[in-house]
Order: structure tokens, then C-alpha cells, then sequence
């Protein structure tokens, strides 16, 4: 507690000590009034039970004492938390690019890293950005956790107060490998800052490819690698063309792989599956990856020999 | 309550099952609630489609099928005063003139559903996703409301359908007519739901 | 004896009854027909609520029915608009 | 039993012959005491393979990396355990086994209103369930989304989540069935000159229950439709892909899913303020303050269902209200537990299995409650929220509470239901034994969820290791206990020494009778003219 990883521990840390502490006074308090009860009173002793007439102060008390500590209590939450809403405009931008299962850091200038590298004591501003389910952006020595949801826009800003490696976790369930959809934040000083970004290279220049985008920007590349090794799915390299061992409705045959059996497994991946691949990891892409991309990908795997 | 309690059963039974209705027919308003909720938020997002997607509608169709709700609503009602007066002719047919209403709304329906399909507006077609995100949400909602509302109608139909055979053969009588009762609240409850789906769909361009 | 349980409602009221809707009817089209911009909603809002109140008092017979089931009804309406207020706080803001 | 004769023939409802014999008799029963048993016992199988499916977990987690099973298996079990203890057990649970056996009783009534009705509800509950079991075994898996099946995960996934949502839908018809039945039930049965404010504390706490099952489940079952129907035809309500918005599907789950947590803890709150006055022998401490104070928190509560979406993207209006009032709807639960307290000074304190039982529930329920207070206040929820800190959390407030009065209740309840009494040292020790394995195997993930430890995490970094450890041991201490707990309670309702009418020297309806009851209950009706907790 009370480091100085970022500029919100201060608020989140105050705000959990106190309801905390309030808490485990009346833990403490009440369990221990129980237990002297219990031996006070205890049937054993032969104790015969006074019955007690009720008085409206005792329990108007106990409604009014509760209602105030609770208000006390939402209103440093709410102190701590509303400075995460309030990013200053001069802030830096990174967007953080959340897609089944792993995080990808771009920086101004079309640069893009894997590991979100950030200079000291300067305001930040990740925009998040998601390319298919929801995720969450959680940086639990930073205090800091938003949601990344597709389509609608959303942020996170803080301030790096200390020299080191955080670890950044996705929260929100995503699919077969949630947990292991992890990053590392790294905070520097201004200088090796500009060192590394400077060294970090500006997009791909396949980047301008369109079959290419089409794959990258499907999301397609989380699963199946270019390069042959196996990912979640089989590898798109000399894929098409090949023969694939399916399984149809729990029946095994060999398919060749062409232009009407990728437009199938994408629309319906759990028609055909690959020998060897779970079922149900690939979902249907059905209204998402449209007819035009469609050719793209199909192109763009044939080019992959 | 109490002092009821020692008087024939039957009493207490048909209470309770009123109650019953109705509490029933809190939880279909709440079910439907569920859609208003989706609707006025996406009406909220999507003003401007919602507007123009509107306009697709026949404000007649859904005007006849007001006006035909709304006289099965009446004539379902003076189906109960009439049982209450023992007048067991007018109660038949002031449930057959509901019934006939029904169908008018079906059929109604069916043109107008029939229309849209033809065009290739259904959930699932091939056209639905070429729409633009606001009219898309429209049509769907569209569907899926006055859908279920429609299973609603079927099932109240169902209902007095029953009612109409029991009163027929005697079984609700005036001394008993808990089951009609309760099948004209269910069928003021098909009404009710309707009379905000109308304006919210047909009337909003 | 089983008039004691539910109340009579005569044809004659039920008659009249129907005439309101259907002014009402007729009256959300054609104001609807106007332009009132955002109002028009409010107005059509308005009048369905109007039409909602007048089948459930005589229609459903709520208005000689217990205080108790009158009070009950109120409550899941206001529930009901609560819910969709509440929501809206989060996307009126958005 | 209206013959003319000055004696009636005592039979009880266990030994009652009617129209069907043998198992016939039971499912076709339309007692609410036997349709409560019957609840009883297919929630006990539904809840025994919860259990296996969490301790299987526990025996993943003990050790980072892939210990016994695969990335997408563990997501499928914590889905089904999930939607099998939170739809199949603890909704249901108090409400359908002890609210069927009791409410009746209670309040002096031969049975519910809608008997009919009472035995449709379980077996739609049935057939929910078997849809629901079934999903696991489908061929396209089982649904790996979570209980919460967030969109637009849950539209796309591969996995068998129509068949899971709609079991979640059929199971929620039964629910709002029993809901209905219960407050007709208790709007015209009650005996003459029971009063609504003469009425036992439990059915109050059901009463309030019944609104939210009534009101609460049709959202989500609607929602759930929407969202099998996005899944069929591609609609595009909640898919941001096709123009939809997953925060409204948040909006609408938790519009339901937040007043069911008071579903299941409401019944809880009524055992305990039933059991607290018989083991002291005292009159309840603010009685009108406890029953009003479950309608206040079932009529709040539907109002702060976005304290689980506070990093969701909404707005800060809505934070700022949503947290409002979640801190404002604890306050009606910290009445109750200052008026349980109230009731034990002075009492006469007999300290019987279902009060040790009761007063661990309290204390549990506390440690629940008030790390709700830490996810309610907005920058702190920010630190746990989706960690191992909400799992701690709602473990506790749920298997400690609701579960915790279960076992209360069992052990209060089973002499009347059974007329058989268990043994209370073994009961004592199972006791014992599942105290210290719950909070071993639920306290630690307090800490690993402030550490950052986020929660459906099949795997783990290493820091998280030493937590993880201790909680697993836990896991399988506490399974010792409970199943000490049962054998000793199955022991004891087939062969204990026969237990006597009123062996707790209780105040309320249910222990004037006969036990077991007989099939109507009252050989004449009960007349109520005082306070339920009279001990004068
Ligand atoms: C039985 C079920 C149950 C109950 C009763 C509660 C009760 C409460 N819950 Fe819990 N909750 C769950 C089940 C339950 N919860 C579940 C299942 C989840 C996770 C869902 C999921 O995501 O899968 C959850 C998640 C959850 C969250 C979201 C966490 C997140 O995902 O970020 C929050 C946030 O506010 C919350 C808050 C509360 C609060 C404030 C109460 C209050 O009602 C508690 C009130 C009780 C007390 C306060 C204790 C008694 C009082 C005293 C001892 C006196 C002292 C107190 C004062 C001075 C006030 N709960
Ligand atoms: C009532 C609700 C309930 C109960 C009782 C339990 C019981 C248990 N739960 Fe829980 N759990 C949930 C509701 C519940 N759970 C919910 C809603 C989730 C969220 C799912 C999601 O994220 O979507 C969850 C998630 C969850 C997780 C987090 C998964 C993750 O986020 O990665 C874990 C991890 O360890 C866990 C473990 C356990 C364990 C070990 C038990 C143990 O079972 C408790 C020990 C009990 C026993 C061992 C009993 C043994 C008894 C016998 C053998 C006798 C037989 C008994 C009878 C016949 C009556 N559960
Ligand atoms: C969530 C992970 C995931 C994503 C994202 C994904 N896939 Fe797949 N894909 C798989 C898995 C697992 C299989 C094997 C099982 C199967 O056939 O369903 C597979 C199979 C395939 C196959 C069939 C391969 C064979 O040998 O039969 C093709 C073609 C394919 N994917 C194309 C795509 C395209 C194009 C995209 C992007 C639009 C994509 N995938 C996105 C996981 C994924
Ligand atoms: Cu990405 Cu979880
Ligand atoms: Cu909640």
C-alpha cells in the first residue's frame, strides 16, 4: 500500500484503508459482542431470558450511525476515482490494441511494440481498442482498470511514478486463452525512453498490403501464424491447397483446401474442424468479415505458399 | 381475509387466481419491458434511422389493427358483464366477435410480415446485414416485438377458445367464471402492450 | 353471490369507454403527423399512457378492485420507469 | 379428514397414500411438503456436481501452468459451475425447499395457493436442469462464457451457450411460478387474525424475495431470448460488430442478476431471524424493522445493478449514482444484524448445531457483506474488480450466507420434516471442520485479488502461487466437513432417535404440530391473536 507506482494509488489506497478499517471494526466489535453473549447468556448457566421491550432511539441510531459512514465511504471512493476521468490534455498518446489474446502498444507515428514502454512522471493517455471481444485493461500497481470494448470508444490515463516492470493483465473473460493474455509495462527514464522509441520500426510495410489487412485487421493472425508454427489454429502458411483431415459431424474426411473451404470455415468454423483443433474456438465471422474481405483472405492465403 | 375464511372455498379460489393473473401479467409487462428498455436506447442511439426505417410501415395496417385490438378489448369485456348477467348467448358471441378480431389482427399481421419478406427484410436474410447499423436494429427490433406480441395474441386466442367452449358447455357459469375472467385480463394485457407498441413503432417518423 | 367478487361493468359504459380509445387513436396520428420534433414522442408517450390508464380502470375492471392491487400496479409501473431512467443516466451522458 | 369422528387418524405427509403410490406419489404430488423434498433432493445433485466441477478448479489452480486439464476445459467448468450454483441451487434453494415446506405452516395454511402450479414449477426446474447438464456434454463443449455470458463473446463463440441460456430461461420461468404462487399464497391464506405484521420473519423475507423473482426475472429472461436470437440470425442487438452495444446486454443481465442476489440471501436473512429467537428464547429484537427492512433491500436493490460495470465504459453520472446507492442499500442489512445481536442480550443461549450454524452465518455474512462495501466504493472497485477479491467475495456472502443458512436450516428444520433427530456432537465436529476449510479456501483469494490475481484466470503468474495453495488445501477440508455434515444428517433422518414435536422449544406455527406434519398440516385451523416470537 501507499507506494508511488502511479498518481491514483494515493486515492484507491486512502479509500480501501478507510472502509477497510470500518469494516473490521464492526467485524471485530460484533463477533466479539457474539461470543460474550454467548457465554454470558449460555443456556448452562441457567440463566432464564429477559425479554427486552424495543426502543425506537436504539434503532433509529443504528440506521442513522451506518448511513452516515456509508456516505463518508462512497464519497472518498468517489474522490479517489474521479481524477481517472479527468486526463490532462497535453497527455501523450498510446492506443493499447486488445485482440484475442495479446496486447499490441501503438505510438504515435504508426509504431507499434509489444511491450508498453513509458518515460517517468509524464501523463499518459492509452486509448483502448479492441478488434473482437470485450477485454480489460488492468494494471493493478497503477490502481488502473478499464474495459476495452469493440467499436465504442474508451480510455485510461495515469501517471508512472515508479522506475520498473508492471505487469498488465486482461480482466475481462475473452476466450480459450484469457489468462495467459498478458503484458508487460515497463516505465523509464525520458532518455532511454527516446532511445527505445526511436529504435522501435514503423509498421510493416505490408502494412500497405491490402490481402494482408484484411487478415490483420479480422483478427485472424491471434490464431493462425504465417511462419508454420502452430498456434491456437493450424498455420496459414501453404495452407491453401494442402489437404486438411476435417472432422463433419464427428465423421473424419480429407478436404482440399480452396476458395469455397475458406469462405466455409470462416462463416462456419464448426462445420468442418481441423484434426487436432478444438472445436468452438473459432467463431463465425459471419456479418463481420464481409464479402470483399472475403476475397482478400482468400487471395492473401494463396499468395502464403 | 379472515373472516371470509369460513365461507365456501370456491370464493377464496377465485381471488386468489385473479391475483394470480395479474401478477402474471406484471411479469409479461416486465418481459416486454425488457424490449422497451432495448428499444429506447437504440431509439436514443439511432434517432435518425429510427425515423426513416419508420416510415417503411403501413400507419393504416396498424391503425385497423388498433381499432381491431382495441374492439376485442371492449367486446371481450362485455363477454364477462354478460356472463355476469347470465346471459349466456351474448357472452358466446361477444367471445366469437373477439376471436374473429384476432384473426383480423393476425391476418393483418401476416400481410404486412409477408410484405417485408418479400423484400428481403427479415432477420437472417441475406439484405438484413447490407443495412446501415440504425435500420438494422429497426427492422430487428420491429420483428422481434411485434413477434412476441403476436405469440401473445395466439396464445390468448388459445385461451378463449377454451372459454368459449366451457362457456358453451356450461362450465363457466355465472357462478363460476374465474377462467373467463382471467382470460379477458390476459387479453387486456395483449391490448395494453399494443398500445405502446403502436405509437413507438408506426408513429415515430 | 359471485357478483361479490368481481364487479358488473354495464355495455353502455364499456361503449363509451371504446369511443375514448379510439379518439385517442385518432389523436396520436394526426399530432403525430405534426411536427413537434422531440415532443412528438412525449405527446404519442403521453396519450399510451392515457389509453393504458382507461383499460386498465374499466376494461380490467382495476378501478373497483382492492386499494391494495391498485397500489401494487402503480408500484411496477414506477419500477418499470425507474429502470428505464436509470439506464438512461449511463447513455444520456455517453 | 372431515370425517365426523372425534379423533382423526394421524398419517404423516411421508406415509400419506394418495391417488399414485410409491414414486409416482412423489412426483406427481402436489403437498407442498413433498414437492419441497423433492426440491430438496435434486438441488442436493445439482449442487454435489457444482462442487466436483469447483474443486476440480481448485485442483487446477494449486499449481501455475496446466495441472489437470486444458485452457478451454477449465472454461467450461467455471461456466457450469457457475450457472449450476447460481440458477440451479442458491435461487431456487431456500425459497423452493424450505419456503415450500414451511410458508404454509407458517402462517397456518393446509398448503399454497396453487398447488398445481407448485408441482408444474418443479418440473420445469427439472427440465431446466437436465438442459442445462446437458450443455456440458454437447459436442460443440461446453459453453465456455461465464455465468454472465457477456456479449459479444457469448454471440460468437462455437460453444454450446443456446442450449445453456435457454436452461438459464426455463429455470427462471420456475422461479418467477414460485414467486407468484408464494404471494398469493400469502396475500389469502394466511390463518385468521394473522396480520401481515403477526407474520413470522421468514415468510416476510419470501415475500420480498417473491416481488423480485416476480418482477426482476423477466428481464433477463427476455434478454437471454434477445441474445439466443443474435446468435441464430445474426441480429446484432448486442454485437458492436453488427451495430449492437454489449454494455446494454451488461444493463439488462445485471438489471436481473443483482436483485437475484438478493433472491438468495433474503430467505437466508428470514431462517436466521427464525432461528436466533427459539435458541434464546427471546421475542426478536425489532421485529417491524427487520421485516421492513427486506422490502427496503429488495426494493433498493433493484435500483444499483451498475456497481458491476463501474470500468465498463458508462458514465460518471452513472458511477456516481449506481455507487450511491449501493452503499445506501447496505444499511438495511447492517439493521438486521444489529437487531439479531439485540435479540441474543439477556436471552437464554442454547448453542444447538442450527445456532452455531446461524451465528457463523453471521459472521461470515458480515466479512461478505463488508468487502461488498470495498467493490461498491468506486476507486477501490477499480483495483478488485474481476479479480480473485469478488470471487472471496460473493463465495462468501453466498456459500457463507445463503449456504451457511441452508445448513441452519436443515439442522433446525430436519426433526419437523423427518420426525428423526441427528447427532449433535458429529454435527458439532462437521461443523468445525467446514469453518476452518471455507475460510481457508476462500480468505486467501481476498489477497490475491488485491494483489491483482484476475479471476477466470486458468493459469497464473508465480507471485500468485503461495495464495493459491492454501486455498486449494482449503477446498478439500472443506469437502471433509460437508460431507461429515451429510452423512451425519442422512444418518440421523433414517434411523436417529425420534425427535418430539417441538424440540427447540419453539414459538411459531410449525412447531405446534405434530412431526412429521400430517398431510394437511392443522387438524383445525389455527387461530393467531400475538406476535409470532411470544415467549411470555
Ligand atoms: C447472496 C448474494 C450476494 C449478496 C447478498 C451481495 C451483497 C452485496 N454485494 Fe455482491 N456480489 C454477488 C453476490 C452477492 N452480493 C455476486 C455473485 C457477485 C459477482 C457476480 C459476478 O460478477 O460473477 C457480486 C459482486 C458484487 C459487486 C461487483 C464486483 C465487481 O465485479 O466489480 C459489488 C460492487 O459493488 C457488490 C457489492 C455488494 C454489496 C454492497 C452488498 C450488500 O448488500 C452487502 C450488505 C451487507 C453488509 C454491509 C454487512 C452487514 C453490516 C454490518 C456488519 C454493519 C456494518 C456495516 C456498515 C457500517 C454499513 N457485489
Ligand atoms: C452457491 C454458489 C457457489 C458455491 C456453493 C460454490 C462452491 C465452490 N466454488 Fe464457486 N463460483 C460460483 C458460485 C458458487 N461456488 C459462481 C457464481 C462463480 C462464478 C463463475 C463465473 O466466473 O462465471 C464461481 C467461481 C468459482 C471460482 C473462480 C473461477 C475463476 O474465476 O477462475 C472458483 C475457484 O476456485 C470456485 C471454487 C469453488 C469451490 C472450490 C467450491 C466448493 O464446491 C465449495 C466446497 C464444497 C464442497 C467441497 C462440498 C462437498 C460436499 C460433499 C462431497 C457432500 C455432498 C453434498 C450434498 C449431497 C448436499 N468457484
Ligand atoms: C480464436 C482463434 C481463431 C481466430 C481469431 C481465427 N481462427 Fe481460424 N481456426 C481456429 C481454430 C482453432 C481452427 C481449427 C478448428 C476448426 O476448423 O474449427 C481454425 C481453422 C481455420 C481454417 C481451416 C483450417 C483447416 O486446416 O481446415 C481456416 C481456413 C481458418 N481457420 C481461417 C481463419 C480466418 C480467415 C480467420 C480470420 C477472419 C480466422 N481463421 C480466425 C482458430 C481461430
Ligand atoms: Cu482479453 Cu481476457
Ligand atoms: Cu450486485
Amino acid at each position: 500500500m501507499f507506494t508511488n507506482a502511479s498518481n491514483f494509488v494515493q486515492g484507491v489506497d486512502f479509500a480501501f484503508a478507510v472502509i477497510l478499517g470500518i469494516s473490521i471494526f464492526f467485524l471485530v466489535t460484533l463477533t466479539a459482542t457474539m461470543i460474550y453473549f454467548v457465554i454470558k447468556y449460555n443456556r448452562n448457566k441457567k440463566v432464564k431470558a429477559v425479554q427486552i421491550k424495543e426502543h425506537t432511539w436504539v434503532e433509529v441510531t443504528w440506521i442513522v450511525i451506518p448511513l452516515i459512514l456509508v456516505l463518508y465511504m462512497f464519497y472518498i471512493g468517489w474522490e479517489g476515482f474521479i481524477p481517472m476521468r479527468q486526463a490532462p490534455k497535453d497527455a501523450m498518446h498510446v492506443k493499447a490494441i486488445g485482440k484475442m489474446w495479446k496486447w499490441t502498444f501503438e505510438y504515435e507515428g504508426n509504431k507499434q511494440a509489444d511491450t508498453l514502454v513509458l518515460p517517468i512522471g509524464k501523463a499518459v493517455k492509452i486509448d483502448l481498442v479492441s478488434t473482437d471481444v470485450l477485454h480489460g485493461f488492468s494494471v493493478p500497481a497503477f490502481r488502473i482498470k478499464e474495459d476495452v470494448v469493440p467499436v465504442k470508444k474508451n480510455y485510461t490515463w495515469f501517471i508512472p511514478g515508479e522506475l520498473g516492470d508492471f505487469d498488465l493483465f486482461c480482466t475481462v473473460y475473452c476466450g480459450l486463452n484469457h489468462s495467459s493474455m498478458l503484458a508487460t509495462i515497463r516505465v523509464v527514464s525520458e532518455e532511454d525512453f527516446q532511445k527505445w522509441i526511436a529504435k522501435v520500426p514503423v509498421k510493416k510495410a505490408e502494412a500497405n498490403n491490402l490481402a494482408f489487412q484484411a487478415v490483420e485487421k479480422n483478427g485472424c493472425l491471434a490464431c493462425h501464424s504465417m511462419n508454420g508454427t502452430k498456434l491456437v489454429g493450424p498455420t496459414f502458411k501453404g495452407l491453401y491447397g494442402s489437404k486438411s483431415n476435417v472432422l463433419t459431424n464427428g465423421a473424419a474426411r480429407q478436404v482440399t483446401v480452396d476458395d469455397a473451404y475458406i469462405e466455409k470455415s470462416i462463416y462456419e468454423p464448426n462445420a468442418d474442424v481441423a484434426n487436432g483443433y478444438p472445436q468452438g474456438v473459432m467463431k463465425s465471422y459471419k456479418g463481420i468479415v464481409q464479402q470483399k474481405d472475403l476475397k482478400l483472405i482468400q487471395e492473401y492465403l494463396k499468395s502464403l505458399k | 381475509m379472515s373472516e371470509k375464511h369460513n365461507h365456501v372455498e370456491e370464493h377464496r379460489d377465485d381471488e386468489a387466481s385473479k391475483l394470480g393473473m395479474w401478477l402474471f401479467i406484471f411479469t409479461e409487462l416486465l418481459l416486454f419491458g425488457g424490449l422497451f428498455i432495448v428499444y429506447s436506447i437504440f431509439r436514443h442511439e439511432y434517432y435518425q434511422a429510427f425515423r426513416e426505417s419508420s416510415l417503411e410501415l403501413s400507419v393504416t395496417i396498424g391503425a385497423i389493427n388498433t381499432i381491431a385490438l382495441l374492439f376485442s378489448s371492449m367486446t371481450v369485456a362485455m363477454a364477462l358483464t354478460a356472463m355476469q348477467k347470465n346471459d349466456k348467448k351474448t357472452a358466446l358471441i361477444m367471445i366469437g366477435i373477439t376471436l374473429l378480431m384476432a384473426l383480423v389482427f393476425l391476418v393483418n399481421k401476416y400481410f404486412e410480415w409477408g410484405h417485408k419478406i418479400e423484400h428481403g427484410l427479415y432477420p437472417g436474410s441475406a439484405l438484413m446485414p447490407l443495412l446501415d447499423r440504425g435500420h438494422l436494429l429497426y427492422f430487428s427490433l420491429y420483428f422481434f416485438m411485434t413477434g412476441l406480441h403476436a405469440f401473445h395474441i395466439i396464445v390468448g386466442m388459445v385461451l378463449l377458445f377454451i372459454c368459449l367452449f366451457k362457456v358453451k358447455n356450461g362450465s363457466i357459469h355465472p357462478e363460476k367464471y374465474a377462467l373467463l375472467e382471467n382470460g379477458a385480463l390476459y387479453w387486456h394485457l395483449v391490448d395494453l402492450i399494443w398500445i405502446f407498441l403502436f405509437p413507438l413503432m408506426y408513429l415515430i417518423s | 353471490m359471485a357478483n361479490n367478487v368481481s364487479h358488473t361493468t354495464e355495455y353502455r359504459t364499456l361503449g363509451k369507454v371504446l369511443l375514448f380509445l379510439m379518439l385517442c387513436t385518432f389523436l396520436t396520428i394526426t399530432v403525430t403527423g405534426i411536427h413537434l420534433g422531440p415532443f412528438s414522442v412525449t405527446v404519442a408517450l403521453l396519450i399510451a399512457c392515457a389509453k393504458a390508464y382507461t383499460v386498465m380502470t374499466y376494461f380490467m375492471h382495476l378501478k373497483y378492485e382492492s386499494l391494495l392491487l391498485k397500489l401494487l400496479v402503480g408500484f411496477v409501473f414506477v419500477l418499470f420507469v425507474l429502470i428505464i431512467l436509470i439506464t438512461f443516466i449511463d447513455y444520456a451522458f455517453r | 379428514m372431515s370425517s365426523g369422528t372425534e379423533k382423526v387418524e394421524y398419517v404423516s405427509y411421508l406415509d400419506h397414500q394418495g391417488k399414485y403410490k410409491g414414486i409416482l406419489g412423489w412426483i406427481f404430488a402436489t403437498d407442498h411438503k413433498r414437492i419441497a423434498l423433492l426440491y430438496m433432493y435434486s438441488i442436493a445433485a445439482f449442487f454435489f456436481v457444482g462442487v466436483i466441477l469447483g474443486l476440480l478448479m481448485k485442483i487446477e489452480l494449486a499449481a501455475p501452468g496446466q495441472t489437470i486439464m486444458k485452457p478451454q476445459t477449465y472454461n467450461g467448468i467455471f461456466t457450469v459451475h457457475g450457472v449450476i450454483m447460481i440458477f440451479m441451487v442458491v435461487i431456487p434453494g431456500l425459497s423452493a425447499v424450505f419456503g415450500n415446506f414451511f410458508l404454509p405452516i407458517l402462517i397456518g395454511a393446509k398448503d399454497v395457493s396453487f398447488p398445481k402450479l407448485n408441482r408444474f414449477s418443479w418440473w420445469i426446474f427439472i427440465v431446466g436442469s437436465i438442459m442445462a447438464v446437458a450443455s456440458q456434454f454437447l459436442r460443440s463443449g461446453p459453453p465456455d462464457t461465464g455465468w454472465t455470458f457477456y456479449a459479444p463473446y457469448s454471440t460468437t463463440t462455437g460453444t454450446s451457450v443456446i442450449l445453456a441460456t435457454s436452461a438459464a430461461f426455463v429455470l427462471g420461468f420456475s422461479s418467477i411460478l414460485t414467486g407468484l404462487n408464494f404471494i398469493v399464497t400469502i396475500h389469502q391464506l394466511r390463518a385468521p387474525g394473522m396480520k401481515f405484521f403477526n407474520m413470522p420473519l421468514f415468510p416476510w423475507a419470501l415475500y420480498a424475495t417473491a416481488w423480485i423473482q416476480l418482477l426482476a426475472t423477466p428481464i433477463v429472461g427476455i434478454t437471454l431470448v434477445m441474445l439466443i436470437a443474435e446468435r441464430l440470425f445474426g441480429i446484432g442487438f448486442f454485437d458492436p460488430n453488427l451495430g449492437g452495444d454489449p454494455l446494454l446486454y451488461q444493463h439488462l443481465f445485471w438489471i436481473y442478476s443483482h436483485p437475484a442476489v438478493y433472491v438468495m440471501i433474503l430467505p437466508a436473512m428470514g431462517v436466521i431471524s427464525e432461528i436466533i429467537p427459539t435458541f434464546t428464547q427471546r421475542k426478536i429484537y425489532g421485529y417491524k424493522a427487520i421485516a421492513l427492512s427486506s422490502l427496503a433491500i429488495a426494493g433498493v436493490g433493484f435500483l444499483v445493478w451498475g456497481h458491476h460495470m463501474y470500468t465498463s465504459g458508462m458514465s460518471e453520472q452513472a458511477r456516481w449514482f449506481f455507487s450511491l446507492l449501493t452503499f445506501v442499500v447496505a444499511v438495511p442489512s447492517a439493521i438486521k444484524v444489529f437487531n439479531w445481536l439485540a435479540t441474543m442480550y439477556k436471552g437464554s443461549i442454547d448453542l444447538k448445531p442450527p445456532f452455531l450454524y446461524a451465528l457463523s452465518f453471521i459472521f461470515l455474512f458480515i466479512i461478505g457483506g463488508t468487502t461488498g462495501l470495498l467493490l461498491g466504493s468506486v476507486a477501490t472497485n477499480i483495483q478488485v474488480h474481476d479479480t480473485a477479491f469478488v470471487v472471496a467475495h460473493f463465495h462468501y456472502i453466498i456459500f457463507g450466507g445463503m449456504g451457511f443458512a441452508f445448513f441452519a436450516a436443515i439442522h433446525y428444520w430436519s426433526p419437523k420434516i423427518y420426525g428423526r433427530m441427528y447427532d449433535f456432537k458429529r454435527a458439532n465436529i462437521a461443523w468445525g471442520i467446514i469453518f476452518v476449510g471455507f475460510n481457508m479456501l476462500y480468505f486467501p483469494q481476498f489477497i490475491l485479488g488485491f494483489q491483482g490475481m484476475p479471476r477466470r484466470y486458468f493459469d497464473y503468474l508465480p507471485q500468485f502461487q503461495g495464495g493459491q495453495l492454501v486455498s486449494s488445501i482449503g477446498g478439500f477440508i472443506l469437502a471433509t466437513g460437508l460431507f461429515l455434515m451429510v452423512r451425519n444428517l442422512v444418518l440421523g433422518a433414517r434411523k436417529g432417535e425420534i425427535a418430539p414435536a417441538n424440540p427447540w422449544n419453539g414459538s411459531t406455527l410449525e412447531w405446534q404440530i405434530p412431526s412429521p406434519p400430517s398431510l394437511e398440516n392443522f387438524d383445525e385451523e389455527p387461530v393467531i391473536k400475538q406476535n409470532p416470537y411470544d415467549y411470555e
